[in-house]
């Protein structure tokens, strides 16, 4: 067990963080901070050229095998990349969910001709995905999933139809991975395919979900015949429980220490507000501020721990499964702590009508954090039943 | 002892509710925190011309109705529980309370018997997030026959649109709470600015008003009007805020079990999962207590503006006792819902949004929990 | 709504103050605080001697109606009484059982027998009960109750097989009151019945229940054949259910104000200590005295409305509800306070080889408050069940 | 960077697991915790003997086995997972510590060895709630080749069995850190007073220790033991009373898991109620964190016991986090399983409750959780 970084890596390190500082200029400049979680509506075209100039310094996909034109960073690596990418406040990723999960379930799953046909778009910047997952009666329940696809034949092609819910920036992207019921006859987990849809149909419309915090970035989607190629299938018709499984470990990648770097520069504006107020001479406001600062600390460990792959009691799978439940709600409840160092500012906005400062967007944003992809709830039912071998609840 | 509404006070919340929930509705709610003013100024009119209620504490002797404390607090629950946007809260509960307990004679047949006739008005008092005599930070000058008010304030409930306001300041140079007097001025005057503040909770405006060199009649300091005038008027506030958060948190309850009978997951509805069921129950919990806290405060503020030499420690313990429960559960409620609610509870759609960021900023408005405990710890330990 | 008791009501309290202070001496001054929860095993013979003291004085059974022998006191005179009672540290009561339960069980529901037989030694203080609730397997589930009722046609009376546990005191009670099964084939709640036991019989087996306190007040109590009386159900067979839900009304009666005040004792006790070992300055400590403080006025304000009966939303039902999840988790948490209080101290004794001093008692009684007599999660079941109308748990 | 055990390490973790589930069981606590010197002389003596557990971080030098902190933790996770009575706290993470932080190489080879050899020892420094440097009360004097001691220490762990003894005590009338030294002494000696105290957490032993005119030549006074070398020796205890709570949260879990799936109630498991199941995933999460804790500081001490001069922010921020969160949540463990253990869980007879009281007394040694956080805001605030 240790907890250094070899000296290669300390190399590695400097190289990322002088590109970015180098790049993150000019045009880019304003894109500094920006782009996160609530804010990820924000300058859509020019984060989408941001992708392009990181895949120009090769940049993006860095965790792909060099054989999928990845740079095939070592876990290590990856990790540092980022964690740099965060504290250079360079801006939420467009490209993410292309990068960090259509990509590698593609490589994973897809067939040879699906790998050449989309992965260089994603490597390039220039195609951005989206996930078709939750619909509104299933909540985070993929056995729950009531979408359809059913095989034309004359036509050749998949017709999928049914509604997605929470679908982040559907308006601007090129493609959607949705789950479908293959087998309309199927229940729970069987019977779903795995499909990779262009957005740009007529079938499709997408409907911006307008949010707590007056601005949208999820949307619903629905889906009316939109159509699929035979070809665009991934595995076979049946297999989209597994794939989608095998994403979700995706999910809780490398990429988290980079979320969490993100927390961190959040986490710094907390203080400094503290700072400059006055609340942190608070002792109750003192002892949240430590608590942040140590949950924060310990969510870093538990990922270092989970990526060390420390399976020395069983307990890889373990420290993943509590991971969703603990960094949601350690957001929200930043959120929460911002707003009572800020105390009666906390009501008042950055400019009318109803722009937020990027405190308040934070507090009301991560409220959805311990509601989408699976809410605190399930998220303790997958724990007792998943990690703890509980009963199962009984479907009525 | 009988700690249960009276049947006049039981009609008065009853038609309350019916009023509220006929007028104060999702749609007007959300029409009227569209608007600039923040409210609907027919609806006030109603609730002034028909109900009453603006005067519904005022003796009277000043030409209101003479009820107690308690009917207030009735009120004020409802109003919370409808989110009604009105000036209600700065009228009754701020300027109303400051006159009765800083007003001469003439002073309060003065300003109650315009606030009786459908005149709007508030209490301005801090600029800071402090709550208690340091907060108080505009000063006065007598000049002969005149007083030179300076300063700004902050978070001054209904400040944009109230037509006279409760001033607080200290003399020039006089850092004791001794040197704190109250004033009172109509809003429309030279030296007298004031802006309205964007809020996050869109249902109750706040506004920043700055004096400079503002200058009015020395019969305009109100006769009583000292820090202990202003810091029961505050107590009296905090009573009547806690009764809004109480019903809020009654309301959020109502709407979230409604939610989660018709909410289907897993082939089931939503209640009958025993974390659901868990998390109302403790909702209730917090919902009543808040009841019993808010009842009790209301009988001990009735009691002190009853008796007009009553500074005591009942009156403050109450109500921090009221507030530090009811502004953490209406808290605690809003964010549940919320919780239970999923996605939709994410919306703008959805009522639960409105209600969470009342909750928030109730929960700053006159001292939040830690600072009312604190209050109770130095209360017993000091 | 008004808060003042009457003049009357104060001239009573004077009454019951001085009477207390008078008789609270001599051989029973030793009884002070004593005998209350977590040390009720304490002084049993001297606590039997100062029932028969109240009982000359007209203080025992003082909400009973004039007719059966009680002083027929008015809701606030009761008030008042459990109040002075518990301000004067009068000790924890041998007769509670059978004055607060099992007398006015027999008062609504038994026969002019059972009346005549059983009231007459609950009001001397010379007769003192225990209750057969809980059994092992059922926890508070009355529903589920084991325990067999058989009626013996020749020897013309009820014989009692099974077993109850967490019985407070049952070694040192002449009577029992037992729920049992008298129909062998009922389920959930009906076939029950409400019987009237006598202790000191060759079918009964007391075992103490030796509690982490190292103490033990619970018992086990097995019944092997026990004998009742024809005469000694209450109600008809059947009828144990309706029996016990009233009985269960009582528990929630004015005598929580009483208990209230026994809590302000440990309240005050726990300030006194933090002002003597100087914690009363830690701005952390200092919030949760205040939080206690709160939770105990309102704990009895709320029971003021609960008394008052303020049914103005139907609430009565709905704040009687919640107290038994209030108060037990307010009471736990008062004995945590005090251990944090008390910091490295908390872990030394009063004395070898384990002598508890009253805040470990506490500390370690209290966490049998939010498990009998229903659960917290049972607690919480039956508010959102009763309280909210929520669907109920499935049985398997 | 490689955030896992090496298989040497997990070896060494698989062994006491399996040793101490053998001999540290219900039957063997309950014996020990009834004796009055509180563990089993014949155990220690396998433990020491067969397993040199007590040496594993002392450098070979000295005779020891020269392991890192990871594995020391790695051992304390296990011993509080079940519950050992034993000196191996006090003689490992607070005197083997000392020693290491705070003797000369002389010092180092006389009394690590003795350790070696199977002695066993403790640390003395604080006689009230307060665990920073004002804690310190005793005081000594140097009177030529002698110092002088007098005072009094309580809260020592098994101070009434420990061979010898670390001191720490305050130049006489010089209240500066600066004026700490550490001496090192014999526990069977003229003006040195031991008294066990009766402790509700019965698996660990504390004592009083009184110093009345102790003299002791110069050179048990050691060469590098001032106020620093204490403070990281205080620091690498916490962290491995951090572990011990880790495992203890493991343990609780298990149990509870494993009750709840047996305990029917409504005819079901109540390991089926989501109320139980979300109570046990909180607890799982809280142990999985509790490990991430305790693994990265034992990390930190490593490199902070490796580096003489190290007496940086990093192993004080890495402890203090450990035990925040291990003191809490080890505490919410025990309190959430002896609440799913029901009426049983109340019982003598069911091991719950050693695993609650030693929770509440872990928690306020060395400093509760709010303690911490202070700490922790200090570094980031002040």
């Amino acid at each position: 067990m240790k907890l250094q970084f070899n000296q290669d890596d300390e190399i590695f390190r400097r190289e990322i963080a002088s590109w970015l500082e180098e790049n993150l200029s000019g045009e880019f400049a304003p894109l500094k901070f920006r782009g996160g979680p609530g804010d990820e509506h924000m300058f859509p075209e020019e984060r989408k050229r941001w992708e392009q100039r990181l895949a120009e310094g090769g940049w993006t996909c860095v965790g792909w095998p060099k054989q999928y034109g990845g740079r095939g960073l070592t876990i290590e690596q990856q990790v540092i990349f980022y964690e740099e990418y965060a504290r250079a406040g360079a801006p939420g990723r467009m490209g993410h969910i292309g990068d960090g999960l259509a990509g590698p379930t593609i490589i994973a799953f897809g067939s040879d001709e699906q790998k050449a046909r989309y992965l260089p778009g994603i490597l390039s910047g220039r195609e951005f995905w989206c996930q078709g997952y939750s619909e509104p009666g299933a909540g985070s329940d993929l056995a729950n999933v009531k979408t359809k696809a059913r095989f034309d034949e004359a036509a050749g092609k998949w017709l999928i139809s049914g509604q997605k819910v929470w679908t982040s920036l559907a308006h601007e992207s090129d493609y959607c991975f949705v789950i479908a019921r293959t087998d309309p006859d199927s229940q729970a987990h069987k019977g779903l395919g795995f499909f990779l849809v262009k957005m740009d149909q007529p079938g499709i419309t997408v409907r911006p979900i307008e949010q707590i915090t007056g601005t949208s970035e999820f949307n619903e989607v629905f889906f009316d015949d939109a159509e699929c190629g035979a070809e665009d299938i991934v595995g076979a018709p049946g297999d989209g429980w597994k794939v989608a499984m095998g994403l979700l470990g995706y999910e809780r990648g490398v990429s988290t220490l980079g979320q969490q770097m993100a927390f961190q520069n959040e986490f710094d504006e907390v203080v400094a507000l503290a700072r400059d107020n006055g609340a942190a001479k608070q002792p109750a406001i003192r002892q949240r501020i430590a608590q942040a600062h140590i949950g924060l600390k310990l969510m870093r460990y538990n990922s270092m721990r989970m990526l060390s792959g420390d399976k020395g009691d069983g307990s890889l799978q373990r420290e993943a499964l509590i991971y969703k439940l603990y960094w949601a709600t350690w957001h929200r409840e930043l959120g929460e702590l911002a707003m009572d160092i800020l105390g009666p500012e906390a009501d008042i906005l950055a400019a009318p009508p109803y722009e937020l400062n990027r405190l308040q967007s934070l507090f009301l944003f991560t409220r959805s954090d311990t509601i989408y992809g699976g809410t605190n709830e399930i998220q303790r039912n997958i724990i007792a039943e998943r990690g703890l071998g509980m009963p199962r609840e009984k479907r009525w | 002892m009988d700690f249960a509404f009276t049947d006049e006070q039981q009609m008065i919340r009853d038609s309350a509710e019916t009023f509220l929930k006929a007028t104060s509705t999702s749609a007007a709610v959300r029409a009227a925190m569209s608007t600039e003013l923040g409210y609907d100024a027919e609806l006030w009119q109603r609730l002034c011309g028909e109900l009453y209620w603006q005067a519904i504490h005022i003796p009277e002797t000043y030409g209101g109705l003479g009820l107690s404390y308690v009917e207030v607090v009735a009120l004020f629950e409802q109003m919370g529980r409808f989110l009604l946007c009105a000036p209600y809260f700065s009228t009754v509960a701020l300027a109303t309370n400051a006159l009765l307990c800083a007003g001469s004679e003439a002073q309060k047949a003065d300003y109650l018997g315009r606030i009786c006739a459908g005149s709007t008005a508030t209490l301005a008092f801090t600029r800071s997030r402090d709550w208690s005599v340091e907060g108080v930070s505009a000063d006065f000058q007598r000049r002969g026959d005149e007083v030179v008010l300076n300063g700004e304030y902050r978070y001054v409930i209904d400040g944009h649109s109230a037509e006279f306001l409760i001033l607080a300041a200290r003399e020039q140079g006089c850092d004791q709470p001794s040197g704190i007097r109250l004033f009172v001025v109509t809003a429309e005057q030279a030296g007298l600015e004031r802006q309205v503040l964007p809020t996050m909770d869109q249902t109750r405006r706040q506004a920043n008003i700055s004096l400079n060199n503002l200058c009015v009649p020395a019969s305009a300091e109100l006769e009583h009007g000292d820090w202990q005038a202003l810091e029961k008027t505050l107590q009296l506030a905090t009573i009547a805020l806690a009764a809004e958060q109480a019903g809020a948190m009654q309301q959020l309850l109502d709407m979230t079990v409604a939610y989660t009978q018709e909410r289907h997951q897993f082939n089931r509805p939503i209640a009958s999962f025993q974390a659901i069921k868990h998390k109302a129950a403790d909702m209730m919990l917090r919902s009543e207590v808040a009841r019993s806290a808010i009842y009790y405060a209301a009988c001990t503020a009735d009691t002190a503006l009853g008796d007009g030499n009553a500074f005591g420690a009942d009156l403050a313990e109450a109500a921090s006792i009221a507030k530090s429960w009811c502004s953490e559960s209406c808290f605690s409620n809003a964010a549940e819902a919320l919780q239970m609610h999923g996605g939709v509870g994410f919306t703008w759609e959805y009522d639960v949004h409105l209600y969470f960021k009342r909750a928030k900023a109730s929960e700053h408005l006159l001292g939040d929990s830690s600072w009312h405990r604190e209050n109770i710890a130095a209360m017993l330990l000091d």
